[in-house]
């Protein structure tokens, strides 16, 4: 099977999981529910990884055949033209949608000398909308003079326009018109590549495989697949499972989509299919209201990100006449094309979509709230996949990025910021999932980060690693509250075995049952309450342990490697010239040891010392299908950054992610980076150094026994700025005192002013309009006869009275 | 139109309505006298030589009667229906040419009188539709009375009539179909000069109309209306002294008036047809012997009829004239359009 | 045949027609009892089949007279069909008021 | 040409009178009455208007037919009350004044007249003019396929007439259709109130 028929199998596979569940889910049960789900998973994630191998396209030095692109006359811009084709794969399910009316226009593909017959094998037709047609000629015609004919050669391919002689037959009288507009016309350019396909104005459902979404629909399969096995485990005394397994499997379609997709709006398609799975699986309890107000929040911040990715739609179909990365990429390149002006807004206005969806400031918000869902759930949607979709965009449209250099920095910026924030929130939380979240919305900054410096194949290369080391935390945290609920059961049950009860002598140190909850927060999930959990789940802990330190940044663990390459980067831009990198590679160092101390903080509550509570005390290790997937993530977060890795991948990115050479100069190359900046073994070092450093201030602070600095002390000599933390900046009680109050404020306006008083009174007047004038009008309709005939005698009357004497 | 000829046409108004009413009398005069015979009786005989003057002293005691208007008549109707009757009855005599017509001088003006009316070109149409009329005065005279007998025989005469009279009609376009005219004139002229009665040529056509007109007259045996065993004396029951007197006289020009018309239709008129091939054309005064002679032997045959057949019941009289009269005169009708056309080629 | 025929202006039948007609549909607009009613439809008619008869003489064409000869076979079939629904509307109403036919109950 | 015709304003006048008598008569029978008198003018109409033919045809079929018809069914269904109240508020004004403009407008129109014969001829009417001969060769020629039409009309409308007028729950012998039958079953109406 080629490639291009087994792709659409990526995202069917879920699908289909999904459907079946959908119709037959009750009957199969939540177990067979889940193996359902895990087996389309697991067999999504072969076909992932038979593409992988198939296509070659991770091999490194590997150059495809040109047949593999759009088609084998496509013919990519000038610039693009020394360098090796990217290779991408398409693959189009059914044409979506036709915007505007195509024509056949009869084009001549060789050069013909003015007065001779065209021979017939010279001649081709092509389709083109007629709007695009004329917009091209003009296009051309004034950029013709422009270049010579060796360079129009490209430029003509790309704008798709035709060289059309003079003897050409043509379809339309008003192609002949257009095509007077045309210098020089006799001197057919030869048309070296023409695409059939007419471009723009056909939406296809298409997918396009290339390095970069195959890497993506790997982390997604590959992720998702531990995540649904382990689900199995973590679920196992749900009642709903049928129901959370057809929405994971929905999402595993909706990512898949979401990263596949070969144009905007199948991409827009999957995100926002995404964040309805999210919604969904947030509110999965919803019986609580406040997991589905969380759920709601999500959905309503994301949505404002959405808003502003659909205007960029917009701008992009406007700018380029389509939405087909295909043929937004490489006319976007083109300064002519893509100027400075309108590149600035669009990216902006993906920017704002990116950080809706990827949780940056200022719509992070939902993040930490999204905890109120599965704890399975948090790690593949809200750690692993979904809120990478940002990062996964920014990439993808990284062309447009590269001419708004402006926007480039604004991402830089905000990804620091919010790594920085983040992180700091993330000091003090009690809420084991709180830390990872806010530790989420962190490492987010950091691509963010290095997607700001242009630096998107490291961006991506952070994604992957963060998707590893990061779903395994969330896991093993969903561990470690499993362990910590049977802790409590443990401890509640009164009549238990003999054997454990004498093997816990402290079991009348605590209270039997969970304690009551603090702050709001789960006693299962509260740090607090828990201590000395690697010792009562071994592999749980440890695995938690690899985790942790890759996502402290310790060598040799993947977290180091990703989160060094965008430090990297950062610094090298640095080196150009510019105080505010400086300022954000400062920014970013700080927030790499304050990583490694909030995860030395949480390490050691949870995992050293002594037990805190019943739970902690008589928590026992999770099941296989629950370990299984966490052994697996912790070897990968192991491997996952080291170099033979990283090395070949951001080679095979390079064709995706490239940026192109007349923009080098607004954005940092990693060729620059290592000319500019230090040494990368002595940022390596420095790097190694903060992160060793916050660890050890975290083992000062929370080592078992004695700390040597109290951070209760602390706490309270710090007053306010813990308070603040503590409080999360007081983001939510702000945005709710600016934003959501005066909306609700207006709304409740709309409702009882404008709605109930304008609106529905209008409706409702319109009714009783109604009804009065059929009350009114029904007394024309008497019933009796001699009325109607008075009518038409009236009428008769009228008439012969105005024709007779009033005209 | 002068004075003069306005003066003639009054005259013969005037002349008409005297001979109708003078022949009326003696009408009711020969039927009583005939009757009688027939029923070994002497029959009028006191009033002038063999009772002559009978029909004159019956008249006068009519107008010197009582006229009795009963409680609960629709008084405009019931004084209308008798006159209507006696109008109607009168008013069809207008086309009936009963001489050729003469050329006087009148003032130094040469004109041509004519025995007749008037000569319309639709004169056969208009007797059907005049005879149509006479319906109204028998049931305007039935419902205006108040009374059931009367209603119910004014009914009867009514139905009895419009149903005789399509068959009467049909039968009457056999003769047109004939002669091709509608004009009294050109039926006459045409029988004279194809030298035979149209009975010859539409013996069905005469039986036909020889039996509707009886019906129409509502002479027996189709005298429903005023079946005495039934409903007293039908739609006249309230009726007295001069008024009842109308009605009698309607009826009996009727009689005139049908016979009239078969004479003109079917027996050629005023003039003798097969006679006249080897006499030539006969004056005027024996056009009108001839005429009134025929004319007699038509009321004779009404007469003769009344007192030899009894009443018909009134259900067989309503299926005799739609089941075998229509479809006889219609068969009757299509043969002859066959066979006109048939000869026309 | 009759002279007077052949002196009278068009303009007298026609205006004698439009005064009948006017009558015709005042009997139609104010009298309640179904047969006057249908009878005053017949007198509009009649006042039409004047103005045609009119008409076709002013213009010497029997076409007119024609189309009279039609529309007095339409209004005996017309009267015979709404002669039998009178009728049958006594008989279901047991009035003959066109204002009882009101209701488009059955 | 000019001034009425002194038969045509008789006739004409009494037409008028008949109608006028006709619609304010309180009795049907009399309206009846008022309006076998109309048509019988109407038919001396015709005669002035050269259409002998029709003037025949008129009198048998209204006055000889479609009246008797009238009559008989005024009978059938007996009393008739005249209904002098007015249910519908405004009728009686409102029509009265719809019918002033509509007459007004007419007789307006009327007066106009109408074009004479297209060769000129109008003094002259042919002695054929509307004799049964010309409306023969008319209806048989030109106007055979209306004729039989029409035939067909009529045909359909007595069936219709049987078909509306036959109840089920009258008994056998009443046949609408042939309202004599149908006479002697009812109850015997009265004249007057």
């Amino acid at each position: 099977m080629s490639i291009e028929t087994l792709l659409p199998w990526v995202p069917a596979l879920p699908l289909i999981g999904f459907v079946t569940l959908v119709f037959f889910g009750r009957r199969l049960g939540g177990r067979w529910s889940g193996i359902v789900a895990t087996v389309a998973m697991g067999a999504a994630f072969a076909v992932a990884a038979w593409l992988a191998l198939g296509s070659a396209l991770l091999r490194p030095g590997w150059s495809p055949p040109r047949v593999m692109g759009i088609d084998e006359k496509h013919v990519v811009p000038a610039d693009y033209l020394d360098h090796p084709q990217e290779a991408v794969y398409h693959s189009t399910l059914w044409t979506w949608m036709t915007v505007a009316p195509q024509y056949d226009l009869t084009v001549v593909t060789r050069p013909v000398r003015a007065g001779e017959p065209v021979p017939a094998d010279a001649v081709t037709t092509i389709r083109l909308p007629q709007a695009r047609i004329t917009h091209d000629l003009e296009l051309f015609a004034t950029s013709h003079r422009m270049f010579t004919p060796e360079q129009a050669i490209g430029r003509i391919a790309r704008l798709d326009l035709l060289p059309i002689g003079p003897d050409a037959p043509l379809n339309g009288d008003r192609l002949l018109a257009e095509t007077t507009l045309l210098p020089d016309a006799e001197r057919a350019i030869p048309a070296a590549g023409l695409p059939e396909r007419p471009l723009g104005y056909v939406v296809d459902v298409a997918l396009q495989l290339d390095a970069l979404s195959l890497l993506m629909i790997l982390i997604v399969t590959g992720v998702g697949f531990l995540i649904h096995l382990y689900s199995i485990g973590y679920m196992a005394h749900d009642a709903d499972r049928p129901r959370y397994f057809a929405y994971l499997n929905l999402f595993a379609f909706s990512m898949l989509t979401l990263v596949l997709g070969a144009n905007f709006l199948v991409l827009f398609v999957g995100w926002e299919l995404v964040g309805a799975c999210s919604y969904l699986l947030i509110g999965f309890w919803h019986k609580d209201p406040a997991n589905a107000s969380a759920g709601r929040k999500a959905f309503i911040v994301n949505r404002i990100g959405d808003v502003a990715f659909l205007i960029a739609m917009m701008l992009i179909f406007t700018t380029f006449g389509s939405l087909a990365f295909a043929d937004v990429l490489p006319q976007a390149a083109d300064p002519l094309v893509l100027s400075g002006g309108v590149a600035t807004l669009i990216a902006a206005l993906l920017l704002v979509g990116a950080t809706g969806k990827s949780a940056q400031i200022p719509l992070y918000v939902w993040l930490p709230d999204a905890m109120a869902g599965p704890t399975p759930v948090s790690a593949l949607i809200h750690a692993a996949t979904m809120v990478t979709a940002g990062i996964y965009m920014m990439a993808r449209a990284h062309v447009i990025f590269d001419h708004a250099p402006s926007v480039l920095v604004a991402v830089a910026v905000v990804g620091a910021v919010t790594a920085f924030g983040a992180a700091l929130i993330a000091l003090v939380q009690s809420d084991i999932k709180r830390v990872l979240a806010y530790s989420t919305v962190s490492q987010l900054g950091y691509m963010f980060l290095g997607v700001g410096a242009g630096a998107y194949a490291s961006g991506v290369f952070h994604l992957m690693t963060h998707a590893f080391f990061k779903a395994l935390l969330f896991l093993g945290a969903g561990s470690l509250m499993h362990a910590m609920e049977h802790g409590f059961h443990h401890g509640k049950g009164s009549g238990h075995g003999a054997a454990s009860s004498s093997e816990d002598h402290d079991d009348d140190a605590f209270p039997p049952g969970p304690p009551p909850a603090l702050d709001g927060i789960p006693p299962e999930q509260d740090l607090r309450h828990m201590g000395g959990l690697l010792r009562k789940a071994p592999v749980t802990g440890w695995t938690f342990v690899v985790g942790g330190l890759a996502l402290a940044g310790v060598f040799p663990l993947a977290g180091f490697w990703s989160k060094d390459e965008i430090l990297h980067h950062v610094i090298g831009r640095a080196g150009e010239g510019g105080a505010i990198w400086l300022a954000l590679f400062a920014l970013g160092l700080v927030t790499a040891g304050l990583t490694a101390f909030y995860t030395g903080r949480l390490l050691l509550l949870a995992l050293f010392g002594a037990p805190r509570s019943s739970g902690a005390a008589h928590a026992a290790d999770s099941p296989r299908t629950m370990t299984a997937p966490l052994v697996v993530l912790a070897a990968l977060s192991i491997v996952g950054g080291l170099p033979w890795l990283s090395g070949p991948l951001a080679e095979a990115l390079d064709p995706v992610l490239r940026v192109a050479g007349h923009v080098a100069t607004n954005v940092a190359g990693s060729a620059h980076a290592a000319e500019s900046g230090p040494s990368a073994l002595t940022l390596a070092l420095i790097a190694s150094a903060v992160a060793l450093g916050g660890l050890a201030l975290a083992w000062a602070m929370y080592r078992p026994g004695t700390p040597l600095v109290d951070p209760a002390r602390l706490a309270t000599a710090m007053g306010g700025a813990y308070r603040t933390l503590r409080g999360k900046f007081y983001v939510d009680e702000l945005y709710a005192w600016g934003l959501v109050r005066p909306f609700t404020r207006i709304a409740d306006f709309l409702w009882h002013r404008v709605d109930d008083g304008v609106v529905d009174a209008a409706v409702n007047a319109v009714g009783r309009g109604a009804v009065a004038l059929g009350q009114g009008s029904r007394r024309w309709q008497t019933g009796y006869v001699r009325t109607y005939g008075l009518g038409i005698v009236i009428g008769a009357a009228a008439l012969a009275a105005w024709l007779l004497w009033l005209v | 139109m002068d004075a003069i000829e306005l003066g003639i046409v009054a005259l013969k108004c005037l002349v008409i309505v005297a001979v109708l009413l003078t022949g009326f009398a003696y009408t009711t005069f020969l039927e009583r006298k005939v009757i009688a015979r027939m029923q070994q009786r002497l029959g009028p005989n006191r009033a002038g030589p063999f009772g002559l003057l009978q029909p004159a002293a019956d008249g006068v005691k009519l107008i010197f009667k009582e006229n009795i208007t009963p409680v609960g008549v629709d008084r405009f109707v019931y004084f209308l229906a008798p006159i209507v009757s006696m109008v109607v009855a009168i008013m069809a005599f207008a086309v009936m040419p009963v001489a050729d017509p003469i050329t006087v001088t009148i003032g130094g003006q040469v004109r041509e009188i004519r025995f007749q009316l008037a000569d319309f070109n639709v004169a056969l149409l208009y007797v059907l539709g005049i005879t149509s009329l006479a319906v109204y005065g028998l049931v305007l005279a039935g419902w205006a009375s108040n009374n059931k007998f009367a209603l119910i025989g004014g009914l009867r005469s009514a139905a009895q009539m419009v149903s005789y009279e399509l068959a009467m009609g049909v039968a009457l376009v056999s003769v047109v179909l004939v002669v091709g005219s509608l004009s009294m004139n050109d039926i006459v002229d045409w029988q004279v000069a194809k030298g035979l009665p149209l009975i010859v040529l539409q013996p069905v056509a005469f039986g036909i109309y020889a039996i509707t007109a009886i019906a129409e007259t509502n002479r027996a045996p189709f005298d429903f209306p005023e079946a005495e065993q039934e409903l007293v004396a039908g739609y006249h029951t309230e009726y007295t002294g001069m008024r009842f007197a109308l009605f009698f006289m309607a009826e009996y020009i009727n009689m005139i008036t049908v016979s009239g018309l078969a004479a003109t239709l079917f027996l050629g008129g005023h003039h003798l047809p097969f006679v006249e091939r080897f006499t030539g054309n006969l004056p005027w005064f024996v056009d009108i012997g001839v005429f009134l002679a025929k004319v007699i032997l038509a009321l004779f045959l009404f007469i003769w009829i009344r007192a030899t057949i009894p009443r018909l019941r009134y259900d067989r009289l309503m299926a005799f004239g739609w089941k075998v009269l229509l479809p006889i005169s219609l068969a009757n009708l299509a043969l002859t359009a066959v066979v006109i056309a048939f000869l026309a080629r | 045949m009759i002279p007077l025929a052949a002196v009278l202006p068009p303009a007298q039948p026609l205006m004698l027609a439009a005064l009948l007609f006017t009558i015709g549909a005042a009997g139609v607009l104010l009298r309640r009892n179904i047969i006057i009613v249908l009878m005053s439809v017949e007198l509009m008619l009649n006042a039409v089949n004047i103005t045609l008869v009119a008409v076709s003489r002013a213009m010497l064409q029997l076409d007119g007279q024609v189309f009279v000869f039609f529309s007095l076979t339409i209004a005996a079939a017309e009267v015979a069909v709404g002669l039998a629904l009178v009728v049958a509307l006594h008989r279901s109403l047991g009035s003959s008021d066109v204002d009882d036919v009101s209701s488009l109950r059955g | 040409m000019s001034g009425l015709d002194p038969a045509f304003l008789i006739v004409g006048a009494l037409a008028i009178v008949t109608a006028v008598g006709m619609i304010l008569a309180k009795n049907v029978v009399h309206s009846a009455l008022f309006m076998v008198a109309h048509f019988g003018l109407t038919a001396v109409l015709y005669l002035l208007l050269s259409a002998p033919f029709l003037a025949a045809a008129q009198l048998i079929v209204y006055a000889g037919a479609i009246m008797v018809l009238v009559l008989f069914v005024v009978m059938l269904l007996g009393r008739q009350e005249a209904l002098l109240d007015e249910p519908i508020v405004g009728q009686r004004w409102l029509a009265l004044a719809a019918l002033g403009v509509l007459g007004a407008a007419l007789v307006r129109v009327a007066a106009l007249g109408v074009p004479a014969a297209p060769e000129g001829g109008t003094a002259v009417v042919p002695p054929a003019f509307g004799s049964p001969a010309a409306m023969g060769d008319a209806l048989y020629t030109q106007w055979v396929l209306p004729f039989e039409v029409v035939s067909l009309v009529l045909l359909v409308a007595m069936i219709g007439a049987v078909v509306i007028a036959h109840f089920q729950r009258r008994p056998r012998n009443e046949k609408a259709g042939n309202p004599a039958i149908a006479a002697d079953a009812t109850e015997i109406p009265s004249p007057r109130a």
